[in-house]
């Protein structure tokens, strides 16, 4: 058992908690408060004075499949042989000694969720780990996570540019996309009525037997999109097929703000602080995120990691404060609302009694640019202990 | 309510008033006249005497596809890796934020069927659109699926043969996957309502399914004379309906046109003849197609000429022997009919969308340009 | 001789005016209220307006040719960054078909320039649109110029496997080549004989001032460029394009730079290109620019020139000023303002009937005179 | 004459003043301090509350010339994959209009120093500018700066053609062989032997004269001891641009007074010669007696974001005063340009920012940018009032 005490928790749910203490117990929350007993066996970590947030999610992060300082080698986030595999599954290309792990819980970050990139339309299962573990297996929360999709100047630029295959325009990109889509619920369909004793089933295909959670709606579609009408597109091809989906990176989502409020979209906004590496995010910049939390869209920050280095994650959501968002929706950004776009919300994100014991003592205020976590913890255990 | 009173008014059906009138709500047009009573509570616009047309209407364009002042980035013209992707839909790629669209309001130009390219024989569906600059194409839409894209000439064997060595390197090619593709569709089409366990979706017989069954036309882009003919040849023997778009050569056979009523897309007559199938771009097959009575349209097929030129297209062929009525319906009305959305746009007729133009001159001279550009009802752009 | 009477004469050189055109010799011999003397061919011009012939400036007529191929295009000899020994004389093909355009459209002179891919692309020439086979009876002034180019089009062509691949390679290279010619130059004088280099010798001209250095620039900072080594190596210089000119337009009014503005008419094709259009060209005008108005012909058929120069119209200019910028201010930049351009006596006789009012696209070239030669004629006039 | 009054100003080059007042005349500062007495003709205003630092110097970047969602057509920043292009000049590539002069202003940056990229072992030369104006050559705060050189992989990484490097130390020995004809080339112009114009060998004979340093792209701690080698053997002028494994060997950087350009910040560990960045790494060089300039890299590091990266400097160990410096008055030394900016003192160009609090944290965003005097930024603009 451990007891957190003297804290100045921010629960997220919930109002702060002056002067508090946190039991933890089987990796888990088990009492919150001002005034908990503390077992006398628990080991005690006085946090006089410092804040407690619940740890930080990243929603889109290419942590252990983009690694840190190699080449090629540790360079296994596109499938780019062919625009559509959806058979993919990023848990196979994750290697937990990537060192950006260890800067994730030095800054904090206790889940991820890790999702194929954006060279092919679709890209393969993502799924949402915690930061700390040897074997990736071992470190799943939820697996599979949702099945990655990418329109815009990605899969054309690797294809179409490159490649001289489809797609070579977005409208070539939505065309491949919905073809995937429909192929798979023909797949889907044939399947059920055979196992309903009508016809015979059809012949396996990893493909669309890939593709059935997501075209039944079990399983999100994780959109990548930066430009409106992008964003448009991926909106429109998902209420067609009554789809399941969330949008990634929606860099110009102040254009289309009443799109998305009105279908309730979940956006992971970012990486904000990205250079305009291309000509579908000229635009990034703080506009979008404080557009969609003003509309009340469902929101949270993402770094793209390796793109911006994930460690930079609550300075993100410091930049946003002084650009005038919200301080406490700012905060929830980067945990209530990143654990919600990753469906994991029942687990992480937020300081509750039955919740993962995942949480991070700061050396000050969490989102200002000089703060330290000094003490990170995932499931109850301590993975991150500052030195000072 | 909006009225705007005091205009020389070009319904677009032929009819002029001079001192007219013109009633709107919520996007519709109440009446059109000379004397009309004015209700109290509209907002009054005085035209002072100026030029008041419907909207004009681009048949023919590229816009939101081809992002202006954008390298490759932005340009989603043309699927350009298979000579065959009917599967592929212009509302996908348009950006509504391209300031192409700006240029069709500097023009007068309230709707626009917007196309894929050229350099695919079957190359997409097209849509018809207004160009009021909206945050998603979604809303600027008035159908979202005007026909099908096909090509004949010397595109599709340039961006594939030539430069790809694969089909169709010959005219004689694409013409093979054009009737190939038009007859597997329909097989496809009976194999499916008989439900024929053996016959599984297909993204690119789906959708050509709507053009076998006669629901959407064929838009073929010819420029020769013989192309023409190959089109209208192939679309008879598939028994579809079809449009020609460009009809350079159209004067050539304006007479064999007449008979059949095949509606053309005339232009972009102002452009040059950058290629060989381009011989004779000009006016005269605008003028042969009025004297016959061929049912055309003119077009800019923007950016090829910029949107904001139509009228001066339509001046220049009113010079070259089309006349005013003429080459202003070839903007408007008989534009709509050729989009198939007139019965929305193109006149100014009760009921139909507020789409117009109030010019500072004669809308046929060049110089002209919009004072006040209305779409359903609204001022969207406002010029000098 | 012939005689042109009953015309509303728009000289460009000075206020329109109702009378009688002489033309002798191919050149203008009277002008106004005249005596027509009795045994000239007299062409009545029915109170239409008459103007002087007008200039497209910069234009690649003949060397990117109507209607054919690859095997037409002859602009752009891109092979090299630096081919400034290659001359539009060798490539010009007086059969293109836009020299019969350009007649019927009242076009009579044009400078043939070769394209934009090259740093310096080659030797430039002004052309009248006659109707021959050998190019050299066309020729009005060679060399005019020569050729030169920033932005994206070189680096585009070479890069970026080869030099120039950015913006300062551009400049680099230009600058490159410039000073090796002025070396050239100094050793040719002093006498020490270097070896014969046909790329220096055709630079001598440029370097020493004789002929202007005509540089195609779209983008603000490519006319900084431009401006800069032109002055660093005190050339004569000429702006091409300038499509970004109304940012600067305080300046290159200061700096007197003859600006060719242009393709006005065509869209944004290129990132360099954003903000094209009349306003900027018209901009630029208010502000005392020296500038001539061009379609870059084939990039919008020369043909169009008059419409846009009524575009110009419609952006602002008065109608004599923007008819101007395709006559007398077109005849300046090509450096003929004083045999092109307008109606004065002794001025070549390019003269041009129309039908209406010139600046209106709806309006005829009804008849096209070259040199006092009657090249075109239209309707009652044929 | 105005009077900026009440705020708390750092001055970098000297103690920070509570309350105080600057006077500013024709672009420049007059007077700055406690009890300056205010002319009564001066326009007050007042900025009680507020912090005012020397606007921001940033060593190395490249705007105006690179990214931004311009795309292929504005990239203008490597000059070909040839190992040496020491010919051209980035203010030849430089767009004022470009987007990322106005990022610059809203960051608070009013000097930048312009490179060619690092794609070539000999890069071109480099120049500084203030960051406002129409036309480049009026921006211009000093020009050349410097010769660009690059070590370590990117200059191998276009490894294209014949004559490219393809190892490290072909690297070298390119740019040693640079030097050495540069040499002989400027023998022979002394001995009247009138060599054919070389615009290249003249620029390398500006770095060997010791007009302009050379200013060299190293992140690998061997790349940095190479740099450091060559530039010795060649003696020439010059700094270490990145320096990312400098925290490895900061004696040695220290003893052989390397000015270190260190970034971009916020990035992460995108390539192998990258593999050991740390974000402690301006601090451990700082403590060990280096002179430490952080630099953005623009695009690299949006510039946006130029005072963050302070604070995350500062983070790491980097002192308050030591982040301050080496984000002013540090890199206008490097440049060459500190008699005009980098600080807050008499006679010095009115370039300074106006902040909401203390710098280095999300608190205290930039509410006003002057350059010589010139309000170029306001908080309400961006935010739209």
């Amino acid at each position: 058992m451990l007891a957190i005490v003297n804290a100045e928790i921010v629960p997220v749910v919930g109002d702060p908690i002056s002067g508090g203490t946190i039991l933890v117990d089987g990796g888990k929350i088990v009492a919150m408060g001002k005034d908990p007993e503390v077992p006398s066996d628990a080991r005690i970590i006085d946090a006089t004075g410092r804040t407690v947030t619940p740890g930080i999610v990243e929603a889109h992060a290419h942590v252990g499949i983009s690694e840190q300082g190699l080449g090629s080698e540790g360079s296994d986030h596109n499938e780019t042989t062919d625009p559509v595999t959806p058979h993919m599954r990023a848990i196979d290309g994750i290697n937990p000694r990537d060192d950006a792990f260890r800067e994730f819980r030095e800054a904090g970050i206790t889940t991820a969720l890790v999702p194929p990139g954006s060279a092919n339309l679709v890209g393969g299962t993502a799924l949402v780990l915690k930061c700390a573990g040897e074997i990736v297996d071992d470190m799943v929360i939820l697996d599979p996570a949702g099945m990655k999709a990418a329109l815009g100047e990605n899969p054309k630029g690797a294809y179409g540019k490159r490649q001289n295959k489809a797609p070579a325009t977005r409208m070539g990109s939505a065309a491949l996309l919905r073809e995937a889509l429909f192929a798979a619920k023909e797949y889907a369909d044939k399947r059920e009525s055979a196992e309903g004793g009508d016809g015979d089933p059809p012949s396996y295909n990893a493909k669309h037997e890939a593709m059935i959670p997501v075209i039944r709606g079990e399983m999100p579609l994780r959109i990548h999109c930066h430009r409106a009408d992008d964003i448009v597109t991926a909106v429109r091809i998902s209420e067609e097929f009554e789809l399941d989906y969330t949008l990634e990176h929606v860099t110009e989502g102040q254009y289309v703000v009443d799109l998305l409020a009105e279908h309730e979209v979940r956006c992971a906004v970012g990486p904000t602080l990205q250079h305009g590496s291309k000509v579908e995010n000229r635009e990034r910049d703080f506009r979008a995120p404080l557009a969609l939390a003003e509309a009340g869209v469902p929101m949270c920050f993402t770094t793209d990691h390796p793109v911006i280095a994930g460690q930079f994650l609550p300075l993100t959501a410091g930049i946003a404060v002084s650009w005038g968002m919200d301080y406490d929706l700012a905060l929830r950004a980067i945990t209530l609302a990143s654990a919600e776009h990753a469906g994991v919300a029942d687990r992480v994100g937020s300081l509750e009694v039955g919740k993962d014991a995942d949480l991070v003592i700061w050396s000050g205020d969490p989102l200002d640019y000089t703060t330290f976590a000094d003490v990170t913890i995932i499931d109850g255990c301590v993975v991150h202990e500052r030195q000072v | 309510m909006l009225a705007i009173r005091n205009a020389l008014i070009h319904t677009g059906t032929g009819e002029t008033i001079s001192g007219g009138s013109i009633l709107m709500r919520d996007g519709r047009i109440l009446d059109v006249g000379g004397g009309l009573d004015i209700p109290s509570e509209a907002d009054i616009l005085d035209a002072a005497g100026a030029y008041l047309t419907p909207g004009l209407v681009e048949a023919h364009g590229h816009v939101g596809l081809a992002d202006e002042g954008v390298g490759w980035e932005g340009d989603d013209v043309n699927e350009r890796v298979d000579p065959v992707t009917p599967h592929v839909s212009a509302l996908d790629g348009i950006n509504p934020r391209d300031r192409g669209f700006e240029d069709f309001l500097a023009g007068g130009i309230t709707s626009v069927q917007i196309k894929p390219g050229s350099a695919n024989v079957l190359g997409g569906s097209t849509v018809a659109a207004k160009t009021g600059m909206q945050a998603t194409a979604d809303r600027m839409i008035i159908n979202p699926n005007t026909g099908m894209k096909a090509a004949l000439g010397e595109n599709p064997k340039r961006a594939h043969g030539a430069e790809h060595n694969r089909a169709p390197y010959t005219r004689m090619g694409s013409a093979a996957i054009m009737r190939d593709w038009l007859f597997r569709a329909r097989e496809y089409l009976k194999k499916r309502e008989q439900k024929d366990p053996k016959v599984g979706y297909d993204a690119k017989l789906e959708a050509l399914l709507p053009v076998v069954r006669g629901e959407v036309p064929l838009r073929i882009h010819c420029h020769r004379a013989d192309d023409m003919l190959t089109a209208i040849r192939i679309a008879e023997e598939l028994d579809v309906l079809y449009t020609l778009e460009h009809a350079t050569a159209g004067f050539k056979i304006a007479g064999y046109l007449a008979a059949r009523g095949v509606r053309c897309a005339v232009g972009p007559s102002m452009s040059r003849e950058a290629k060989v199938e381009l011989e004779g771009v000009g006016f005269e097959t605008a003028a042969a197609f009025e004297k016959h009575g061929v049912p055309y349209c003119l077009t800019t097929d923007h950016p090829v000429v910029r949107a904001m030129y139509l009228h001066m297209i339509a001046g220049k062929a009113s010079a070259a022997g089309v006349g005013d009525e003429g080459a202003l319906a070839s903007v408007t009305l008989r534009a709509a009919e050729h989009v198939g959305i007139a019965d929305r746009v193109g006149s100014l007729e009760t009921g139909k969308d507020a789409d117009m133009v109030i010019w500072n001159g004669d809308p046929l001279d060049g110089r002209s340009t919009p004072r006040a550009v209305i779409i359903d009802g609204e001022i969207v752009h406002r010029g000098r | 001789m012939l005689a042109i009477i009953n015309a509303r004469l728009h000289p460009v050189s000075s206020s329109p005016v109702r009378g009688a055109l002489l033309l002798d010799g191919g050149s203008i011999r009277e002008i106004g209220d005249i005596r027509v003397p009795g045994d000239v061919p007299v062409i009545d011009a029915r109170d239409r307006i008459v103007t002087p012939g007008i200039i497209e400036a910069h234009c690649h007529a003949g060397l990117s040719e109507e209607g054919i191929g690859w095997e037409g295009n002859d602009g752009n000899e891109r092979s090299d960054p630096m081919t400034p020994h290659v001359r539009a004389i060798d490539g010009a093909n007086p059969e293109d078909k836009a020299f019969g355009f350009f007649r019927e459209a009242g076009i009579t002179s044009s400078q043939l320039t070769p394209g934009s891919a090259n740093i310096i692309g080659g030797e430039q020439l002004v052309a009248k649109s006659k109707e021959t086979l050998f190019i050299d009876e066309m020729v009005v002034l060679r060399p005019s110029g020569m050729k030169a180019a920033l932005g994206e089009n070189p680096k585009r062509v070479y890069g970026p496997k080869k030099s120039p691949a950015t913006r300062m390679g551009n400049a680099a290279v230009m600058r490159k080549w410039l000073s090796k010619a002025l070396a050239y130059s100094k050793k040719k004088e002093s006498g020490s004989d270097p070896d014969f280099d046909m790329i220096l010798e055709a630079l001598l001209p440029v370097v020493h001032g004789d002929i202007p250095l005509r540089i195609h620039c779209h983008r603000a900072d490519d006319i900084l460029t431009a401006i800069r080594l032109a002055e660093e190596f005190s050339l004569d210089f000429s702006l091409e394009h300038v499509t970004q000119g109304h940012l600067l337009a305080d300046t290159l009014a200061e700096k007197a730079i003859p600006c060719a503005a242009g393709p006005s008419m065509v869209h944004e094709a290129k990132v360099e290109m954003r903000g094209n259009g009349f306003e900027g060209v018209a901009t630029m005008h208010r502000a005392g620019v020296r500038i001539c108005l061009t379609n870059d012909h084939p990039v919008v058929h020369g043909r169009n020139l008059p419409a846009a120069a009524g575009m110009l119209q419609a952006a602002g200019l008065s109608s004599d000023d923007a008819l101007g910028t395709i006559t007398l201010a077109a005849a300046r930049h090509m450096g003929l303002g004083d045999r092109l351009g307008s109606l004065e006596v002794g001025k070549d006789a390019d003269v041009v009937i129309w039908s209406g009012d010139p600046l209106d696209a709806r309006s005829f070239a009804d008849v096209t005179i070259i040199d006092g030669e009657v090249v075109h004629r239209r309707g009652d006039d044929a | 004459m105005r009077a900026y009054r009440g705020a708390r100003f750092y001055p970098v080059d000297s103690a920070p003043i509570d309350e105080g007042v600057m006077l500013v005349e024709d672009g420049k500062i007059v007077g700055i301090g406690r009890d300056i007495e205010v002319p009564a003709n001066a326009e007050v205003i007042d900025l009680a509350g507020k912090v005012v630092i020397p606007g921001l110097v940033d060593a190395h970047s490249h705007v105006g010339m690179w990214g931004d969602g311009e795309g292929d057509a504005s990239r203008d920043g490597n000059e070909r994959p040839g190992p040496i292009t020491a010919e051209v000049d980035a203010i030849d590539s430089v767009n004022p209009h470009h987007v990322s002069f106005q990022s610059c202003r809203e960051g608070g940056v009013t000097s930048v120093m312009i490179h060619p990229g690092s794609g070539n072992a000999v890069g071109g030369l480099c120049f500084a500018a203030k960051t406002r104006g129409e036309v480049v050559d009026d921006m211009v705060l000093k020009a050349p700066t410097g010769l660009k050189g690059a070590l370590g992989e990117n200059p191998k990484r276009g490894g294209e053609g014949k004559d490219s490097p393809k190892t490290r130390m072909g690297t070298a020995a390119l740019i040693r062989d640079f030097f050495a004809r540069a040499e002989e080339y400027g023998r022979k112009k002394e001995r009247g032997k009138d060599p054919d114009p070389d615009l290249a060998l003249e620029n390398g004979l500006r770095v060997l004269r010791g007009e302009i340093p050379f200013r060299v792209h190293a992140h690998r701690s061997d790349d940095i001891a190479t740099a450091v080698r060559l530039c010795e053997e060649l003696g020439i002028a010059f700094n270490v641009e990145h320096c990312t494994d400098g925290y490895m060997i900061a004696p040695f950087l220290a003893e052989k007074n390397v000015v270190a350009h260190v970034g971009p910040g916020l990035s992460s560990r995108g390539k192998v010669e990258v593999a050991n960045r740390d974000e402690r790494n301006a601090a451990l060089l700082a403590e060990a007696g280096v002179k430490v300039c952080l630099v953005t890299d623009h695009p690299f590091l949006d510039v946006r974001y130029f005072m963050a990266y302070g604070g995350v400097a500062q983070k790491h160990g980097l002192s308050f005063s030591d982040t301050l410096r080496a984000l002013t008055l540090s890199p206008a030394e490097s440049i060459g340009v500190e008699d005009r900016v980098g600080s807050l003192a008499p006679g010095k160009d009115a370039d300074f920012l106006v902040l909401a609090g203390e710098p280095f944290s999300y608190k205290s965003p930039v509410l006003s940018t002057y350059i010589e005097g010139v309000e170029v930024y306001s908080r309400i603009d961006r935010r739209g009032g």
